[in-house]
């Protein structure tokens, strides 16, 4: 079985300074228990890799406030504004880097693959500084696989070897993140027996998954909102 | 920007949509597009992983986890399919998507787009819009004629941050439908009462005027 | 609806000395009905890639004695006999590549993914010749990604639109060559109404089929065996 | 080589792997590993897209397209899942494999491993190999002390064709296991009633004796 921890246990894996690889797109598919841990903790100078920094006061956006963050690294903080405010200030960097590129980047980071030729971004700003190559007449920039510390993940349902299934687009980066840091924490809605799911159902295969996490949200009109 | 005007361009966009194809939508206009396809059946990727993207649910059936790139809850169509982020660029970049439309801050007489960044002002946000453009079979852009402040959208040169070197191949805003072939801009028709010179006026770019062009009233 | 085709009309879509994806694991999960009609055909001059060369007379393995074949490419030829006495002879043209590099190579085909960089096969005679690179201290050799002009492929079953399901381990190649071809023919044991598989089932989404034939051969005794 | 020798090695081997590791292993004596097991249960990795192999059906419930990478029927352990090429040497070359178990041609005496080509025969298949060479966390060579001519198989410098630099962790032949530790060789323990000069004769390679080296017979 895979170890099954309480949330404030998982961040014993977590280290102030850290490369943290965070799962979701918006609040969709975030780990929202393990980051209320982070910001209840005493982690800091952390960077986050994540398509965005959530919302205003949600999910990452908690984090950020809690002004445990040194650096981002997605495709899209605009729409936070406490991420715009923090990045003017100086108080946070923040990386730019396209949304397919961020996807493929991390994939390959778990796939034993150093690096990357695409064609997303040539010619553009976000290609400056950046290796160009011409490959049958096309032009690429090189862009270097991304690896985590730690990747801390949603899923929907873990078995009780750590097979994960997602649900629906709450899906999103948590797969290729699962395969691309030293330890990966997966938070799920609910663990069931190993053998539930089918062999083609599965998701993330469990070697990927190092501890799985019980979410502490319930789901309710559509949304997760905070148990009491 | 008015409704009607946003409307009138979702609507011409959609008649270049044809039977069949997939098509991804970027924010602003395109979002509109779905509702005047009429019997048209297009089957809409979306970004954060699916194909087979369905209308707005009721509010009973809104689930923040199946929701659409611009963060909307939506609904899945009949044979939709899910997958994760890197086999949705695999898609996207790949050239699996027939057509995409997006909305644009400038494009040049070439078709060069500019459509994540405004020089001057913040730049925390570029989404998947580079992959899009890099990679979509088929690019239209849909947008108003002139930016909010009254100036050329369609120019000579970008002067905001290129997208990518790929161009598109069609612009429609409220006044007029223009085609991009081999670095030239082509006027295929009006949409509005606009003249031909008053267009040439607010359009920096230059484009040539075809004689099938479809001019509304002239 | 996906256009469905009988097997002898799907071959309208490949050329002589066309380059052909062919799915395939040994013999599971190879689209032996469109083999046939490839032997039967007049094509020649062309080059195959696919991990192996199906077996002796069976699979790929009826297409090279045929004398259909320039040129295979993949990672496994020498169970096949008379690959090794084509090869011999001069009658076949063999490239060889690690198994899990032509599996990456032919996703980034697909990716619009121009190369990659790959610790496999680095420091070794397959690296001959192939620009190397050293990522944050690690070495990598780079390879360029693989397309073809038409991709066969096998799926258990296709749905009216043309997403697909595979048959356990038949899967292997199947989803990364559907991707990775300008033309791609899907053949499967049954067709299926467009709504029969969830939006989590489908492995090969539709967009990526652009044909679909149906299997001549039918299962008995978990082997594909020719129908008479 | 005799039946019991490839049980010898079969059985050291197995102590070897702990309880819950995933495993892949390679063709010949690794793929009788799992039985001798006992009561430890490992994840097998079956790079043709299987994670959770179990052993071969009865022959009612063979099933040609449930295959290990050997192209033999097998079956699948609860918790299995399915997945493609790509997916599966994402695993292997990314580090996921805790253990790969393979056989060799040639071991040289830091560890380098020459597993898929012979010198002068002709070349045509590499498979998987160089990839679980070069991903795996551990390597675990599981083969016959010499080459069917008699000629040592762990050599000072290899003849044959590398599979990589990444180098071998132990290797485990009917007479001995060694260990290779930052570029040296290291006897760990013997196998069989082979005195340590015996073994040096019939070991190419230099090899370092240490005092804790369990010698069986002397």
């Amino acid at each position: 079985m895979k170890k099954r921890l309480n949330p404030a246990n998982a961040l014993q894996f977590i280290k102030s300074g850290d490369t943290l690889l965070v799962g979701g797109f918006g609040l969709s598919g975030t780990p929202l228990t393990l980051i209320d841990e982070l910001v209840k903790s005493d982690k800091e100078n952390l960077t986050v890799i994540s398509n965005n920094l959530g919302e205003e006061g949600k999910g990452l956006g908690k984090l950020l406030v809690a002004g445990k963050l040194k650096k981002a690294k997605g495709s899209y903080f605009t729409t936070n504004r406490d991420a715009v405010k923090a990045w003017s200030k100086g108080e946070l960097e923040i990386e730019l880097i396209p949304q397919g590129t961020l996807a493929e980047a991390i994939r390959c980071g778990g796939a034993g693959i150093g690096g990357f030729y695409t064609k997303t971004g040539a010619g553009t700003k976000l290609a400056e500084g950046k290796e160009e190559k011409v490959i049958d007449g096309e032009s690429y920039i090189f862009e270097k696989a991304i690896k985590g510390d730690v990747a801390i993940i949603k899923a929907l349902k873990a078995d009780t070897l750590g097979n994960l299934i997602y649900d629906k687009t709450a899906r999103n980066f948590n797969p290729v993140m699962a395969t691309a840091a030293k330890v990966v924490i997966a938070e799920v809605d609910e663990v069931v027996e190993a053998g539930s799911f089918t062999p083609e159902e599965v998701v993330t295969p469990h070697l990927y998954v190092d501890y799985v996490v019980v979410n502490q949200y319930v789901k309710k009109g559509g949304r997760y909102i905070e148990s009491i | 920007m008015s409704l009607s005007d946003r409307i009138k361009i979702a609507k011409r966009v959609a008649q270049e949509l044809k039977e069949g194809e997939i098509v991804n939508l970027g924010v602003g206009i395109p979002t509109i597009i779905p509702d005047y396809l009429d019997d048209k059946k297009v089957y809409l990727q979306s970004e954060n992983g699916l194909l087979g993207m369905g209308p707005t649910p009721s509010d009973d059936d809104i689930d923040m986890d199946l929701i659409s790139a611009s963060k909307k809850p939506v609904s899945m169509d009949k044979g939709a399919s899910l997958f994760d982020s890197s086999d949705s660029f695999l898609m996207i970049r790949g050239g699996h998507i027939d057509t995409a439309v997006l909305g644009a801050l400038q494009v040049d007489e070439t078709g060069e787009v500019a459509n994540w960044a405004v020089p001057g002002e913040t730049i925390l946000g570029v989404g998947g819009a580079m992959d899009l453009v890099a990679g979509a079979r088929r690019m239209i852009i849909a947008s108003m004629h002139l930016s909010k402040d009254g100036s050329p959208k369609i120019v000579k040169k970008l002067s905001f941050p290129s997208s990518g070197t790929r161009k598109a191949d069609m612009i429609v805003t409220e006044h007029a439908v223009f085609q991009f072939l081999e670095g030239k801009m082509y006027l295929i028709e009006t949409l509005s009462d606009v003249s031909i010179e008053a267009l040439r006026e607010m359009t920096d770019a230059e484009f040539h005027v075809l004689e099938k062009t479809k001019v509304e009233t002239n």
